[in-house]
């Protein structure tokens, strides 16, 4: 129990700091520590396998994605400090947000929830495969496919035509210092 | 061959021993810790070996005779330069730590620290000998990517707190590497664990552990599949823990020392660590999926300890990974990741099929199990050429002409 | 009052979807957006253990199948959601959502 | 096929590898204070002053304080000042030597010109190659006491050079032994014939 | 935004964080990196200020003269052998080229005739200086493709043979200063020939274990293939000489074009590359090496007897009529010239060197652009500067 209380401490603790820092970077760094949260909790509730896929995804994967978008986008100026109508969204998202958390403290606290199971349940490794193989079959199936397409539709979407290498020393030269590379069809 | 020789428990009984001089009840944390340590003190005394080894094995290659004076401190004895890591130790603790100004000094801090630590992590699953893995884990294959993963995460970390130009372009590049040899390196484990039946890394060499003819091992890098799979695993691995040809994070001819431009002193060495600490794992990974972890190589020779032949086993390939290091040139960072996209997933993909063809002809017998073989390897070889024929498509020796 | 460990687990998801909610109602950076809605799948998956865990029928494993599948669709989601903020950063040389209001570049 | 440079590059490293330990060839080093490397008979350094015997290094100097080294020397790093009185040189002739003769070998760029356009054999190269010091400026501009060496050390670090240097300057003393004896017969002579006529 | 919509503080802070922007790399899509003049691999103290679009290239600015001497006005102000030394820091890699074509200029100046058996040595040494500029370049080429100094290293090996047979015969490693106006300083002997074609005739299998190394590396192939590929009429207009200029398909080898010393006596041939790029810089130097092994066999096999040195040529007191002259020779950079302005007096009225390497990295950026960071590295190292040359 105590283990759980600080796992959520951490996880909401890191998570939350990612959500209102300004530094993108720091956010990414923390919310990949508040992943790694996550999987400690899956940890704790016995579900090794998802611990494991956690981390390896998030952690290893979606982090990496994240922080190499980061990266790419560094806006040409430091983002201002506070855009306009910031308060007012901030203000509408602590409402919101207050709202339904308020509702959902209330009915978790109050339905009468039992707490079976003392004993942490296991699932093997070929349990769960012989689950996925068998009779989720066919969602293992569509998720691959959902895959697929997502990796090639983010290639499509990602993918720069730059200028071939070494292609027109002209083009290069002629363009005022500090103007970027940039194709014609880019233009706005 | 003795399961239960007393040298192959030894280094059970030797904890057993140290630790019933304790109360039952912290018998099981002491002998844990005592496991750590041993794993600990093992791999940085090895790490510290290495780094001798390695100049030794790259001044040699390069016909010097690589560090041989510092031995026994105050003495003259020399003992082959084997004092050379206690002094290198000594000159790294006592540099100044040097934070430069507009650092993030968390990060900056971090960074060493996260590296070494999943590093070391990676380390748990490791079968050392017949009885010594740390941590049986039914999904250690699994545990191991997962951890290694983020090792990674902190290359960039140095190379963004750094605040040094060098560093920045060093973290890009350190995320591109993980992003494309992740995946090569997973798909060529995945026939292991297909074949083997298991993701537990006891039970990946345990399956490894007949003898064909009652001689010769029957390890995976022995079977077309596996031998395919060890090549992609040795090359991802290459890149995993940034070795030549694939150091590009810290390229010492474009990028100055890449993310390693802005640390000093301990910092440094901690970063040195891990980055062999990785190095280790991935070799020890290696050698457990492919090349029968702690087996012996013939079965009359099974006499010997089984951590030994781990040693042994892990040696080779790191001295391997050296002699890689000696000899090739750098790739540049769009030619690493096509090589990743378009020739190792391609063919870790194939090599899936080949481990599917093997595994549904596994009860082929007699002359038939020589066409499997050949079968295997024809699949294997076509989109090897193939594939390869298309990465280097342009590329070639050139004939000169001369001036008349 | 004293809270059963699923109720702990509840409201420790409960949190972490409205962290998630909120971040992706108030920041105006695309990448924070699509970071909170990671968030709120991931509290997803949080319950989806959670009644695993204390549910009444573990062995079937449902729950850690679904949080599995769950995991690969947010893995798709952010390659996509990320391309797609990549594809926007190189037609506005930014990446805030309230100017992302074009659908033609 | 792919691969086939990078295995036949390791096949190189690998044999480059095993012959370190048993081909010469292959690890050509030498371990420095150890062991040193023989110098070429030509190898050049630093000038020093020849003088004729060791006994006597300042009395026996083959320097005349000529001054061409000094004007010659491209970096400028050699100081001389002539002496005020003569001295016997090895002849016997009356010459001036240096009174002060400095090289400045934190300047000088052992280009050997010096040696080269001496036309009295004094200045030549030394080997000694290892004059590094604490101190940054005394110790590198080298005085006449210290430049100082023997024609036995010339013989010892240039013998071909110095054996030819000898018996030139034998043969050039030869010639002005004779010249100074067959003046000093003529003088001998001369004075005698016109003898003053007995007064008639 | 329109400056409207913010608050006074925002656009207080926003106009703060506006001004960090000028100065901040983090921010915007070029980067602005200075490689140099403390950086591994510009060949010492060279600076490219480089801006990068992620890794690519849009602009290099070659900075130079960190390592100026002032050598050409040295040149005047110190007597015509007293330049010879100071040819040898030139480029301090080829000094024996370097002294061949100072000491070619004078001698044009003062009609001063050359022993037939120092124009044989001369032709042997230069070829010797060709092979250890060569086998360094292809060295330093390696280290920076990132080879872990292995190749660096087998080069080094080799250079070391030569110049311990330059050290034999100069009295020097690589500040020769051997030729004189009228000769060579000293008589190579018996022995030294002997060393000489020794290492000679074992240098075409260093070659063959060299190439077995790296050429056919698909790595090396794919660093270099393609990468910093010059055109031969831009190479032409630039006034690109040597390798570099034979890497492009230009024929043009001082050695057939001027025929001088005596190499028009020696069968070689020039080899010539089709695409200009830096694997075509590489081999044609490799392939040049080749050629050269076969020159010094030549000149040992027909090496006359005979003085080294003019009788009549002057030492002290050398004073050329007043004239102009401009020698020039094929070093292994490209042509290595000096020109000279004399008025008669001990010293040269005007002393000029034209620079191989200072005239051939005037089209760096050109090469470079397009191109990512790592290329740049290489290609640099392809165009074989030596900063001392540069710089003088």
């Amino acid at each position: 129990m105590m283990a759980l209380i600080l796992i959520a401490l951490v996880t909401l603790a890191s998570a939350a700091a990612a959500m209102l820092l300004r530094n993108l970077i720091h956010s990414a760094l923390l919310l990949t520590a508040s992943w790694a949260g996550l999987a400690a909790f899956y940890l704790w509730a016995g579900a090794e396998f998802v611990a494991f896929a956690q981390v390896l995804v998030y952690v290893g994967a979606i982090s990496m994605v994240v922080l190499f978008a980061v990266l790419l986008t560094r806006p040409p100026q430091p983002m201002p400090v506070t855009p306009p109508n910031t308060l007012g969204r901030a203000l509408v998202a602590l409402i919101t947000g207050g709202a339904v958390l308020g509702v959902f403290i209330g009915a978790i606290v109050s339905s009468p929830l039992p707490a079976t199971a003392a004993p942490a349940p296991t699932v093997s490794v070929k349990q769960l495969g012989l689950e996925l193989a068998g009779r989720h079959a066919g969602a293992l199936l569509i998720v691959g496919a959902l895959l697929t397409v997502a990796l090639l539709g983010a290639v499509v979407l990602a993918a720069t035509d730059r200028e071939p290498v070494g292609a027109s020393l002209d083009d290069v030269r002629g363009r005022p210092p500090g103007t970027p590379l940039q194709k014609s069809g880019d233009a706005p | 061959m003795n399961a239960d020789s007393i040298l192959e428990r030894g280094p059970l009984l030797v904890r057993d021993w140290l630790v019933s001089f304790l109360p039952e009840p912290a018998r099981w944390l002491a002998g844990s810790l005592l496991a750590i340590t041993a794993v600990i003190v093992a791999f940085a005394s090895l790490f510290a070996l290495l780094t001798l080894i390695e100049r030794k094995v790259l001044a040699r290659v390069q016909n010097r005779p690589g560090p041989n004076r510092v031995g026994i401190p105050l003495t003259k004895i020399r003992l082959f330069g084997l004092g050379q890591p206690l002094a290198d130790g000594i000159k790294m603790l006592t540099k100044e730590d040097i934070v430069p100004r507009s650092a993030d000094r968390v990060l900056h801090f971090l960074a060493p620290v996260a590296l070494l630590a999943f590093a070391i992590l990676t380390f748990a699953v490791i079968p050392f000998g017949r009885h010594l893995v740390p941590v049986e884990l039914e999904a250690g294959v699994l545990y191991f990517f997962a951890a290694g993963a983020a090792t990674e995460l902190a290359v960039f970390m140095a190379g963004w707190a750094s605040r040094n130009k060098y560093s920045l372009l060093a973290a890009m590049r350190a995320l591109a590497q993980l992003i494309s040899y992740e995946l090569p390196l997973l798909l060529s484990v995945v026939p292991v664990v297909m074949l083997a039946g298991t993701l537990s890394t006891t039970g990946i060499v345990e399956r490894q552990g007949g003898w064909t003819f009652g001689l010769l091992p029957q390890w995976h890098v022995f079977t077309p599949w596996g031998a395919a799979g060890f090549a992609i695993f040795f090359v991802a691995a290459l890149a995993e823990s940034n070795r030549s040809p694939f150091d590009l994070p810290e390229a010492e001819s474009e990028l100055i020392a890449g993310h390693l431009t802005e640390y000093s002193g301990f910092k440094y060495a901690l970063f040195f660590m891990a980055e062999y600490f990785g190095m280790c794992a991935l070799c020890g990974m290696g050698v457990t999926l492919f090349l029968g972890g702690w087996q012996a190589p013939l079965s009359f020779l099974a006499f010997i300890p089984s951590y030994i032949w781990f040693g042994a086993k892990l040696m080779t390939l790191l001295l391997a990974f050296m002699w890689v290091r000696a000899t090739l040139p750098r790739l540049r960072i769009d030619q690493l990741t096509r090589l990743a996209w378009k020739f190792l997933v391609p063919l870790a993909l194939v090599n899936l099929g080949v481990a599917a063809f093997w595994s549904l002809s596994a009860d082929w017998t007699g002359a038939v199990r020589l066409t499997r073989w050949l079968i295997a390897a024809m699949l294997l070889a076509g989109p090897f050429v193939l594939l390869g024929r298309k990465l280097t498509a342009g590329l070639a020796p050139r004939i000169y002409r001369y001036a008349t | 009052m004293s809270l059963s460990s699923l109720q702990l687990c509840l409201l420790f998801s409960s949190a972490l979807f409205c962290l998630g909610l909120m971040a992706a109602l108030s920041r105006s950076n695309t990448i924070l957006v699509l970071l909170g809605v990671e968030l709120m799948l991931n509290a997803a998956n949080v319950n989806f253990i959670a009644f695993w865990r204390y549910g009444p029928n573990p062995e079937a494993a449902t729950g850690v199948v679904f949080v599995l599948f769950a995991i690969a669709v947010a893995a798709a989601e952010a390659a996509v959601g990320l391309a797609l903020v990549i594809a926007i950063y190189r037609h506005q040389k930014n990446i805030r959502l309230q100017e992302a209001t074009r659908l033609k570049g | 096929m792919l691969g086939s440079g990078l295995l036949s590059g390791l096949a190189v490293t690998a044999k480059n590898l095993v012959g370190s330990f048993h081909d010469p060839a292959r690890l050509t080093t030498v371990e420095y204070p150890e062991q040193q490397a023989k110098l070429p008979e030509a190898y050049r350094n630093f000038p020093f002053l020849v003088s004729e015997n060791a006994t006597d290094p300042m009395g026996t100097l083959r320097c005349v304080a000529c001054q061409i080294c000094e004007k010659e020397c491209p970096p400028q790093c050699i100081y001389i000042e002539k002496s005020k009185d003569k001295k016997p040189d090895a002849t016997g002739k009356l010459q001036l030597y240096p009174a002060i003769f400095d090289i400045d070998t934190s300047v000088c760029m052992s280009c050997q010109i010096c040696v080269e356009v001496c036309p009295f054999e004094a200045i030549k190269m030394d080997q000694v190659f290892a004059i590094a010091t604490t101190d940054r400026f005394d110790a590198l501009l080298l005085k006449r006491e210290q430049l100082a060496k023997p024609n036995a050390y010339y013989h010892t670090i240039h013998p071909t050079e110095a054996a030819e240097v000898d018996a030139r300057l034998a043969t050039e003393r030869k010639a002005a032994a004779e010249k100074a004896a067959a003046a000093a017969a003529a003088k001998a002579a001369a004075p005698k014939p016109p003898a003053p006529p007995p007064a008639a | 935004m329109i400056a409207s919509d913010i608050s006074p503080l925002a656009s207080r802070l926003s106009s703060g964080a506006h001004t960090r922007a000028v100065t901040d790399p983090f921010h915007g899509d070029l980067l602005e990196v200075s490689m140099g003049p403390h950086h591994p691999s510009t060949h010492g103290v060279f600076r490219m200020q480089v801006t990068l679009d992620g890794e690519t290239i849009v602009k290099l600015k070659p900075v130079f003269g960190y390592l100026h001497r002032n050598h050409e006005k040295l040149g005047e102000s110190t007597s015509y052998l007293g330049s010879m030394p100071y040819t040898d820091r030139l480029d301090y890699l080829n000094s024996m080229t370097n002294n061949w074509a100072y000491a070619l200029a004078v001698e044009q100046l003062a009609g001063q005739p050359v022993p037939e058996r120092a124009e044989y040595l001369r032709v042997i040494l230069a070829e010797l200086t060709r092979l250890l500029n060569h086998t360094c370049l292809a060295g330093f080429l390696l280290q920076d493709c990132g080879c872990s100094g292995t190749p660096l290293m087998y080069a080094f090996r080799e250079r070391e043979k030569i110049l311990d047979l330059f050290e034999a015969l100069s009295g020097s490693r690589m500040m020769c200063n051997f030729q004189r106006f009228g000769g060579c300083r000293t008589d190579a002997s018996p022995e030294w020939l002997a060393a000489a074609k020794q290492l000679t005739d074992g240098y075409g299998a260093f070659l063959d274990e060299y190439e077995r190394l790296i050429t056919g590396n698909e790595i090396l192939m794919a660093r270099t293939q393609g990468v910093g590929a010059l055109k031969p009429d831009l190479a032409i207009s630039a006034g690109i000489t040597g390798p570099m200029l034979r890497a492009t398909g230009v024929d043009y080898d001082l050695r057939k074009v001027d025929g001088y010393g005596f190499y028009p006596r020696f069968e070689f041939r020039v080899p010539l590359g089709d695409h200009g790029d830096t694997y075509d810089r590489y081999m044609i130097r490799v392939l040049e090496m080749r050629e050269s092994i076969k020159i010094i066999q030549q000149a040992f096999a027909t090496l006359p007897a005979g003085p080294v040195m003019d009788p009549k040529a002057k030492l002290r007191g050398f004073r050329p009529k007043p004239g102009e002259a401009y020698g020039r020779i094929e070093g292994p950079r490209g042509e290595i010239g000096f020109y000279l302005v004399s008025d008669g007096t001990p010293n040269p009225y005007r002393y000029r060197v034209r620079p191989p390497s200072f005239v051939n990295l005037t089209l760096l950026e050109d090469l470079c652009l397009g191109h990512t960071v790592a290329d740049a590295v290489i290609i640099l190292g392809s165009i074989d500067i030596v900063l001392g040359e540069v710089d003088r």
